[in-house]
Formats: structure tokens, sequence, C-alpha cells
């Protein structure tokens, strides 16, 4: 590896450390990379969208036609519209004007929740009701061996808890009666398909993390000794050591204050 | 938080500041990824299968293993590949490759490199002891490379490889190969392994062991896992290994514990922690609430 | 006249595109794509407003010497320095200068190397964090205080002892069995009576927009 | 899955029907020699229902020799022409096996993959071995025609769920507007809105409000705005502070225009500037990182969490937690609320945000839809215990009713 990419890497390691600090409490280090995250991330983006949106989407449909007559010329004038629609989003850097950005929201909200009906209706009713009439393995319906996902009740217990569920979310009547004790049996199910689904992320949110160890051991931390590398320095640990040293520095400072503190009476947290 | 002074230790178990909680999490598992412990790993039968099959053939035999992944999955699927090219070529068996995606290629020359690094020096493993070995391109091994459309690719396959691979990754006709004398299509492989972190899975099964018929193993990432289950079913996959839990058994049965066993050890000790705590705030809520019941009579 | 016609528009355009669904003609999704486009373009336009509300909060609290004003001047200089490289580069001669049409400046080194080694450490250490918030909720919130708590409480403790090893094979194999089933039988029938009642409560709250009964997104409460 | 795969599988295929065959089968192929297998028959060639034409659908009974006979069939390559002698053009082919192709144009004139509507087709179909020069030809069918259809009648059940929801929705709506006392039951979470509000005031600290990682095309987002309207009106009158930091500008603009519409009603328009409402970054863990920030140092005494929430829900809903905030939050994301539901004091679930404008509000006009959403529920309910008693007896025609096509 080059000096140069180490020392790219380097930062990011430091990047990486100085989010985790954030774990112990708001620091310094953690204020310099979420602002420095938040603006190289809007930067990114926006140059993305300069690049893969606007260029392609609107500039090159109109570019053969000629500025002067506005672009009128050019073979897909009707993408001028959006164009329009756009500038007039920018009214809101005027206070007097303000007013007229409402046209273009009103479009977009008007074209999105349009599209939304007839699309959630199908995917998300029409769809799922169809889904729950399905054929009940009743030559299977004890199924074999242990809680078999594939058997009979197994089914039949999705279409009652899928029921018990659609009744929990009832408003315009009371939780009383025969009624609370289904929507009862529905919050219940609700609860144990969270639960395991929580259950099952933890699996996938420490493997996050065991990424982030392999990151700082094998493309950090093994590099900056590495010298069967044919660019290594001295530089490479030295700049280890250097991390090493700002994060064993402000362990101890933490601790001194935390000392010193230790036997203040805790400020009431509020 | 309402009771000033009431620092029994039951309430204590109920409000460990979470910052303990965060660090004892680091240090369980940086402890778990450095240090070299072994844990006992569930091994499946899915899983064994595929071990057994490839430790029971004859040395020579041709084991197919197609590398259909790309960086992104990586990390669960590395380890399958490593752990499976092992055993094969310590038991002395041929493989041949092929990477139908892409990004493939580069994967599988990283697991031939480092494999044939790993076999040139003596290892035990489940007790047995494997000399050092060289393993040579071209005599133990044939990477036959990238070609596009892998239905077609695999298709061909069937009627001759040197079809849609005239010549391997390498450049070199696939006649001068020595390990390809008189291998013609599957009909001269013992089984078909596709490491795969995509869709090509369909092809293998539906146009590779559909038509022709030969003994098929599926790794796939976790994402996919409960996608091809159903093929381990209906007989037409032999064995099946998903995600990280798949890979960290095939190491567990190759005794050539690497990255997903260590990292199945990180997972099981951070999920212990995790059930540690539950465990000690349920024992403060239910003792605080016990001793608050008698004083309160 | 500055709230009637946008809920005009609203109500045009919606009423549009729903019957514009159960068309598939070649005219009526042109006009699908060409609206899309719409709501593409505009989205871009209105980057903008938000790059400027950034830049406009952070020299705000530069100006005024707000708490923490330093690392306001660390923002605009990362935004600016990034839309800098984004819009500079080298071309195929090896030629450097500001490339607006075209895309030198995605494949500038410096654009590369801020995203890779700022961006996305950043993102992927952000993201590990929920190894320990996942961790701390769990600690915090799985108490059993009540029947619904203790429900959610041991179906994710069954899911989580699944490929515990230390069970032994017998209860090994029930517990991967008990998990496997709470994930596919109670989180299927909860998911699935989750999604109905979404899709009643999007379709009913888009009929409102549409029809004008609800206007909140126009600040009319 | 296998449909998914198949159609896949097909659409590449037609792009690379030509360059396959010399690239991957081309080598030494000439040296191969098979007997010609047996052609394909029955072709049909038809317009593909439902579509917006330039676009037609094959199918065909497998030659005798795929995968049986002399198993020497490899592929079948598909031919068009505008005329019955020719010349016709390859257009694609798929691996043996398959006795369908969904021949799917470009609707650009100029593309290669262009098919004329309303114009006479005609269509060829060879059973191709691995030697390429080695084929059968079928006989030719046609003519045929493609046509653009007007309505798609497979969405036909979608219409009628629409229509008959909306007509609900409707009656309701009036039912409500003449004044009949509507009863809805009350919610945890929506209560909770109020005290936190007051909370705030009394501790002096702001309220944060975040709309989540949608975009303003999202309904969730939509909803969110009319709670944000709500919310922002007491604050208003309590005069408490307000956070509204942005993922999205659009929804920045909209929420800016909410608030302040809102402080205008409440009676302070001036207490409102465009800085409560303000934009951080498009980047998922960027904003978190941001928010993370914003919460552990402005010690917010509410956060209020409404809209679209990805894996981000759990960082925030913690950190809101560690800052000691009431914490209440509503998302339609199925994935997430488990964790808020584990993080958070209150979680609307589901639909339960669409219904949290309605409650704020307590304008009869709105509880008006809440009806009309319990009643569709009602009839989904009904339906669908209908439709498992039909489909367990084998009536398919009435849940064939339900059935939509794509």
């Amino acid at each position: 590896m080059e000096f140069g990419t180490f020392l790219w890497t380097t930062l990011g390691a430091m990047l990486t450390l100085a989010i985790f600090s954030f774990l112990y409490k708001d620091n310094p280090f953690y204020k310099f990379a979420e602002h420095l995250v938040v603006g190289v991330s809007a930067g990114y983006w926006a140059v993305i969208l300069w690049h893969n949106g606007l260029v392609p989407n609107l500039f090159e449909r109109l570019q053969d036609g000629d500025w002067y007559l506005l672009w009128l010329n050019s073979s897909r004038p009707w993408y001028l519209i959006p164009a329009l629609l756009g500038v007039l989003m920018w009214t809101r850097f005027s206070k007097k004007y303000a007013w007229i950005s409402r046209w273009p929201i009103a479009m977009y909200i008007g074209i999105a929740t349009g599209v939304a009906i007839p699309l959630e209706m199908a995917n998300r009713v029409n769809k799922q009701l169809y889904a729950t009439m399905s054929n009940i393995h009743w030559s299977n319906f004890f199924g074999s061996g242990f809680l078999d996902t594939a058997a009979g009740y197994s089914e039949v217990i999705v279409f009652i808890g899928t029921i018990a569920g659609l009744i929990y979310f009832f408003f315009s009547k009371a939780h009383t009666g025969t009624f609370g004790v289904i929507a009862k049996v529905g919050i219940y199910i609700l609860m144990i398909g969270f639960g395991a689904s929580f259950g099952l992320t933890v699996m996938a949110r420490i493997s996050l993390f065991i990424q982030r160890i392999q990151f700082m051991h094998e493309d950090w931390a093994l590099v900056a000794f590495d010298k069967t590398n044919p660019n290594y320095s001295g530089w490479f640990p030295a700049f280890f050591w250097l991390v090493a040293l700002i994060v064993i520095g402000y362990i101890i400072k933490e601790f001194i204050i935390y000392l010193k503190n230790k036997d203040k009476p805790k400020p009431e947290k509020a | 938080m309402t009771n000033k002074q009431d620092t029994n230790i039951f309430n204590r178990m109920m409000s460990i500041d979470r910052r303990w909680v965060f660090l004892l999490l680091i240090v369980v598992c940086v402890t778990a990824y450095f240090l070299p412990f072994s844990v006992p790993i569930l091994v499946e039968p899915e899983v064994a299968v595929i071990h057994e099959f490839i430790d029971t053939l004859p040395p020579g035999s041709i084991v197919f293993l197609a590398i259909d992944y790309d960086p992104a999955s990586l990390a669960e699927l590395h380890p399958m590949t490593y752990a499976l090219l092992e055993q094969c070529f310590r038991r002395n068996l041929r493989v041949m490759c092929t990477a139908l995606h892409p990004n493939g290629p580069s994967m599988a020359e990283a697991a031939f490199l480092a494999v044939a690094d790993s076999c040139r020096l003596d290892k035990t493993y489940n007790g047995e002891f494997f000399p050092a070995r060289e393993v040579v391109n071209g005599v133990d091994y044939c990477f036959l490379g990238y070609k596009p459309y892998p239905a077609l690719v695999i298709l061909g396959m069937g009627t001759n490889f040197r079809l849609p691979f005239p010549s391997d990754y390498y450049g070199t006709p696939l006649d001068s190969i020595p390990l390809m004398k008189g291998v013609q299509n599957y009909d001269q492989t013992a089984c078909v392994v596709n490491i795969s972190g995509t869709s090509g899975t369909e092809y293998w099964i539906s146009y590779g062991q559909g038509r022709f018929n030969f003994p098929l193993a599926l790794g796939v990432t976790g994402v996919m896992g409960a996608e091809y289950y159903p093929y381990l079913n209906s007989g037409q996959v032999f064995g099946y290994m998903a995600g990280m839990l798949g890979a960290a058994q095939y190491e567990k049965l190759a005794d050539n514990p690497g990255k997903a066993i260590i990292a199945m050890k990180v997972q099981l000790y951070a999920h212990f922690l995790i059930i540690f705590f539950i465990i000690i705030g349920n024992i403060g809520f239910f003792m605080d609430k016990f001793k608050k019941n008698r004083e309160g009579r | 006249m500055k709230r009637q016609i946008p809920i005009f528009l609203v109500f045009v355009f919606g009423v549009f595109m729903v019957f514009q669904y159960f068309s598939p003609h070649e005219a009526s999704e042109w006009i699908y794509k060409f609206l899309m486009d719409w709501i593409y373009i505009i989205g871009i336009f209105a980057m903008a407003l938000g790059i400027w509300s950034l830049i406009h909060v952070s020299y705000d609290k530069i100006k005024h010497k707000r708490h923490d004003w330093g690392y306001s001047v660390v923002t605009l200089a990362a935004l600016f320095t990034m839309m800098f490289f984004g819009i500079t580069g080298f071309n195929e001669n090896g030629e450097w200068g500001f490339y607006f049409m075209t895309q030198e400046g995605l494949t500038n080194p410096m654009f590369r190397n801020f995203f890779n080694h700022i961006l996305v450490p950043i993102e992927t250490t952000m993201f590990s964090l929920l190894a320990f918030f996942i961790a701390s909720a769990a600690y915090r919130a799985f108490r059993a205080r009540n029947v619904l708590a203790t429900m959610l409480l041991v179906s994710a403790l069954i899911v989580m002892l699944r490929f515990n090893p230390y069970f032994g094979d017998t209860f090994g194999f029930y517990m991967n069995k008990t998990a496997a089933w709470l994930l596919n039988v109670p989180n299927m029938a909860a998911k699935r009576a989750i999604l109905i009642g979404i899709g009643l409560g999007m379709v009913g709250t888009a009929l409102k927009v549409i029809l004008g009964i609800e206007r909140g997104y126009m600040g009319k409460g | 899955m296998r449909y998914i795969f198949v159609i896949f599988s097909l659409v590449f295929l037609t792009f690379s029907a030509g360059l396959a065959q010399v690239d991957t089968l081309g080598a030494d192929s000439t040296l191969l020699n098979i007997a010609p297998p047996a052609p394909i028959s029955n072709l049909t060639v038809y317009d593909k229902a439902n579509d917006h034409g330039h676009a037609l659908i094959l199918e065909w009974k497998p030659s005798p020799d795929d995968a049986a006979g002399k198993n020497t069939v490899m592929m079948y390559e598909i031919y068009r022409s505008e005329s019955p002698d020719g010349p016709f053009e390859n257009i694609g082919s798929v691996p043996s096996g398959n006795s369908r192709y969904d021949n799917i144009g470009i609707l650009e004139k100029e593309a290669r993959d262009y098919i004329p509507d309303n114009t006479d087709l005609y269509y060829r179909v060879d059973a191709v071995t691995i030697n390429p020069e080695i084929r059968t030809s079928s006989e030719i069918f046609g003519p045929v025609r493609s046509y653009s259809n007007w309505f798609h009648r497979g969405r036909v059940p979608v219409l009628f769920a629409v229509l008959i929801f909306g007509g609900l929705m409707m009656y309701f709506v009036s039912v409500a507007r003449k004044g009949a006392e509507l009863y809805v039951r009350p919610l945890a979470g929506i209560a909770a809105v109020d005290d936190a509000i007051g909370r705030a005031t009394e501790m002096g600290r702001p309220i944060l409000y975040i709309l989540g990682l949608g975009t303003a095309d999202m309904i969730s987002t939509i909803a969110s705005f009319t709670i944000l309207s709500r919310v922002a009106k007491q604050v208003a009158e309590y005069q408490t502070q307000l956070i509204v930091p942005c993922y999205d500008p659009i929804v920045m603009t909209v929420a800016q225009e909410v608030v302040k519409s809102s402080y205008l009603d409440a009676g302070h328009p001036d207490a409102y500037n465009d800085d409560m409402v303000f934009y951080i970054t498009t980047n998922q863990f960027a904003y978190v990182a941001a928010v993370n920030g914003i919460m552990m140092r402005e010690l917010p005494a509410t956060n209020v969490y409404m809209g679209k929430f990805y894996a981000e829900s759990l960082i925030l809903a913690e950190t809101g937690a560690v800052a000691g905030s009431i914490q209440i939050a509503g998302t339609d994301e199925v994935g997430q609320l488990p964790f808020f539901i584990v993080a958070c004091d209150y979680t609307l679930i589901g639909e339960e945000l669409y219904a949290a404008s309605a409650y704020l509000g307590r304008e009869p006009l709105m509880l008006g839809s809440l009806k009309a959403q319990d009643y569709a529920k009602a009839a989904v309910i009904i339906l669908s215990i209908l439709g498992i008693i039909a489909a367990n007896f084998g009536w398919t025609a009435f849940t064939n009713i339900f059935k939509v096509l794509d």
C-alpha cells in the first residue's frame, strides 16, 4: 500500500474512533466528525444530483435548443415545464413571492398521492387479501415434528392472527367484550412478531460491528506494521502510534475529570 | 430515578449505566475476535452431508466449483470457498471452477492463491495428518473464468466444457491442460458446488441440475437462505449452507477454523452478553417488586 | 387564491394519476413517465433550497459566534470542497479543468478519496453503533412488566438463542424450530395485519388529500 | 421467484441473442456433426394483453429432441419479419426447455427492438443445436398484430376497491358534516403528544420533530406533515421552541410552510423563523449523526418521530433515551416498529400513524374518514373469511374475483 493511501485509511480509522467515542459521550472528536460528514455528504449529494440527475434528465434533453430562444426549438421542448416548476420553487428565496412555490409543491403532492392510491390499494390490500384466501393443507394439518411451519395448524394460526391483528386496529369501537378479547389476541400476535424480528436483527447488527473491527485490524493496524509492503517506512507505524496516543490521551483526560468529580454530588438530571 | 437515595442492589441491577453495557460489549467482541479459543458449533445435517460427500470421494475425482459472488457478499461466502477448496486439495481431489458473475473471477483467484499458500504447510485436520503439497494450476485445478449468459454457458458445458470455454481464464487451451484430459462434461465430475450471492443459483438448479442431473450443493448468503431452502426438501439440492452460520458449520466440519468461526464466536458471546443483561435487569425488576410488596404490607 | 389554486392542482393531478393506473395504453404511460420526470426535476431544483438552508444555518452560527460555531466552519468547508472537487477533474488527456456537463468530477481522485475515506467510514461506523444500541435497548426495555412486554421479551429471547450450541442437540433443535416457527407464523400474521391496515390508512390519507379534506401539508390545519 | 427469473432471462437473452451465439458457443463447433433436430410444433403468437402495445407472446410445443429423443436442442431462436417472404430477423433466443417467448419491444422508434403496433408481423422459431449451423426452422406463423390497450382488465378488483372505499369515505364525511357524533377509542400515543408539549413548556426545553427519511411523495411523510401542523400549532400557543431537522429539501420546504401557517393560526406569526425547520443532508447516517448531536446538545424534552424510518430508528430512539427525552414514534415501516416499540415511550403502529392526524385535530370530518377505514377493514375481514372458506372448498370462481394481475 502506498503511504498516501495509508494516510487516507488512517483518517478513516480516526473518524471511526471518533464516531465510536459518541457511545461514551458527546465530545469534540464526535462533533468534528459529525460536522465534517454533514458537509461532505451534502456536497456529494449535490454533485451527484447535478451530474446524474439534472444533466441527463433536463439539460441533455434540451441541449439541441438555443438559449436565446429559451430552448423552445429543442426536440423536446415540453421538458421546459418541469424546469419552470423547479425555478418556481426558488420563489421561496423571496418573502413576497414565496407563496408561488406552493404550486409546484401542490403538483408534486397531487401526483404522488394519485399514484399511491391505486398502487397501495393493490399491493397492500388487494394482494394481501388474496394471499389470505389460500388453501389450508388439511392433509398435513398436524404437520411433521415439532412446530412445523408448513403444517395446516400454522396456516390457520397465520389466518386467525391476521384477522385478530386487523381487529386490533379498529378505531371506532371500544376494546370491550368479545371484541376486546379478539383485539387482545391481535396485539399479542403483533408483540410476538415484533419480538421475533427484534431477536433476528441482533445478529446482523453485531456483524456490522465485527466488520468495523476487521477494518481497524486488517485494513489499518496490520498495514501499519506490514514490513512486506514495498512502500513500507517508519512513517507507517508512526501514524498508528499517533492515533493510539490520541486515544490514550483522551481516555486519561476523561479519567482525571472523572476522578475530580467523583466526590462531588452529581448534578440532578432533569 | 424517582427515589433519591434508593441504592439497593436490585435497583442498581435495573439501572446500570448503558455505558457499562457498551464497554462490556466492546470488550467481549474484541476479545472473542482476537483470542484463539474455540466454541462448539451446532452442525446441521444439510451442511454435514456436503462435507461427508467430498470427504468420501476417491482421490482424483473432480469437484466442480461455481463461484458466483462479488465483494458485497464476500464476508459470508469466502469462508465456505476457502474451507471447501482446502478440503478438496488435502484429499487430493481435483477442482474445476467457473465464475459466472462478472466480479467472480477475482474472488475465485483470491481463493485459489490463498488455499494454495495454506497447502504448502503440514496440517492436521480432524486428527488426520496431511503433508504439505504444492497445488498446481492445470493439474490440481482448472479455472475456466467468466462468460456472460449463465444459462447458455451452463447448458453448453453439459455437452462439452470446451464449447463455452475453449481456453481457461489464463488463455491456455483446455486440450493442453492435464486436468482436462478425458474430461468432457458434467459426467466426469463428482458434484457441482455453487457458492452464490446472486440469482445465478436459479440457473444451476433449473438448467444445470434439472437437465444434467448432477449432484448439486449450494452455499448462499444469509439473506437468500430461506429462498432456496425448499430445493433441499425437493431433492434437487443434496447439501445446503446458508450465511455465516452455514460457513461456520463447514469450517467446523473441516476442522479448519477461519473467519466464519471467528465471526460466530463474536456473535455467540455478544448474544450471551445481551441476554445476560436482560436477565440481570429482570432479576432486579422482580426482586425489587417483591421487596416493595413486602414493605408495603 | 393563494390557497385555492394549490388545492385545485392537487385534485386535478391526483385524480388523473388514480385513473392512469388502470390504463396501460402507450399514451397514458408516456404521460406517467413525463410526470414522474417532473417530480424528479422539481426535487433536484429544491436541492438548492436545501443547500441554502444548510449554508444559512451554519453561517448564522458563525456570524453570531454561537456555541460550537467553529464546527460550522468545518461543515461549510467540507461542503464547498466536495462541490469543488465534484465539478473539477482531469479529462482523458490529463488536463485539469472545470467540467459541468461531463462527469470528470465524479472520477476526480480527491472526490473519490473524500467519499471512500471520510463518508464511507463514518456512515458504516454510524450504522455499526446499532450493535450497541440494540444491546442497551434490549437491556432497558425487555422487562417482564406485563403480559405484552413478557411476550415481546420471550419471543426475542428464543430467536436470539436459536443458534446456541451449549444447549446440546436435542434442546438446541427445539429452540431452532421454535425460532423458525415464530419468524414464519406469528411474525407473518403480524406483518400481514399491519400491511393491510397501513394500505387502508394510506389510501384514506391520500384520498383526503386529493379531495381537499386534509390540508395539513399546506399549513391549513 | 421462478417466473421473475424466467422473464429476466428471457429479456436479457433477447438483447444477447446474436452475440451469445458467437461469443459463447463459437468454438470448434464446426467439428461437431449432429443430426438436425425435429422442429417445434403448434407455434402460436398473440398480442400481450393489458399492456402498452409493442409486445407479443409466442408459445409452442417443444421439439421432440428437446431433453428427450436425440436431446440435441440447445436453444430456440426467434425470427420476425413484416412479410411472410422475409427477410426474417433474429430477435432473440431462449434456452431449450422453454416453450414461450415474450417479445417485448422498446417504445422508442429508433431502438433495435422496436415492434410496430397495428402492423402485420410474421414469426418463425428455429430449434438450434450446439452447432449453430445445424438447426431446423418451424413453419411461419402470421399475420399477427400488436395492440395498445386503454384499460387494464387485471386491475378491475383494485378499481372496485378504490371506488367503494372512496364512496365510504364520502358518505361518512358527509354524515360527519351533518353533525353526527362519531366515537373513536382513545389512543395512548395521541394523548401523549398533548402531555409532551405541556411538559416541554414546563421544563423550558425544545421539542424535536423528526419527519423521517421519507421524501414528500410518500404518504407517510404527508401524514406526518399533518401531525406536524397540529403539534406546531400547540407549540406556538405554549410558546415552546420547535426544532425540525430535515432529510429532504422538498420535505423541508413543505415543513417550513406547515410550521409557518401553524404559527400564524395560533396567533404568533412573529415567533416563527425559517431556521426552526432546516435541512441537514440527504444521507442516512450523516443525517443521523447530526440529529444525534442535536439531541445531546439541545436536550429536547420530547422527541417526536413520525413518518418513514429505516435502520436509523433505533440509533435515534436510544440516543433520545440517553438525553432523557420523552419519545413518541409512529411509522409504517414494519421492520422498524419493533425498535420503536422497545426504545420509545409511545409508538403508533402502522395505521395508527395515519389516524393520528384525525385524532389530534378532533374534527368531525377527519373522524368520518376513520369510520370509513373501519368499515373497509370489516369488509376485508369478512371477505377473507369467505375467501378462505371458498378456497378450501375449491370455489376458485369466488377467490379469482379478487386476483390482481400486474
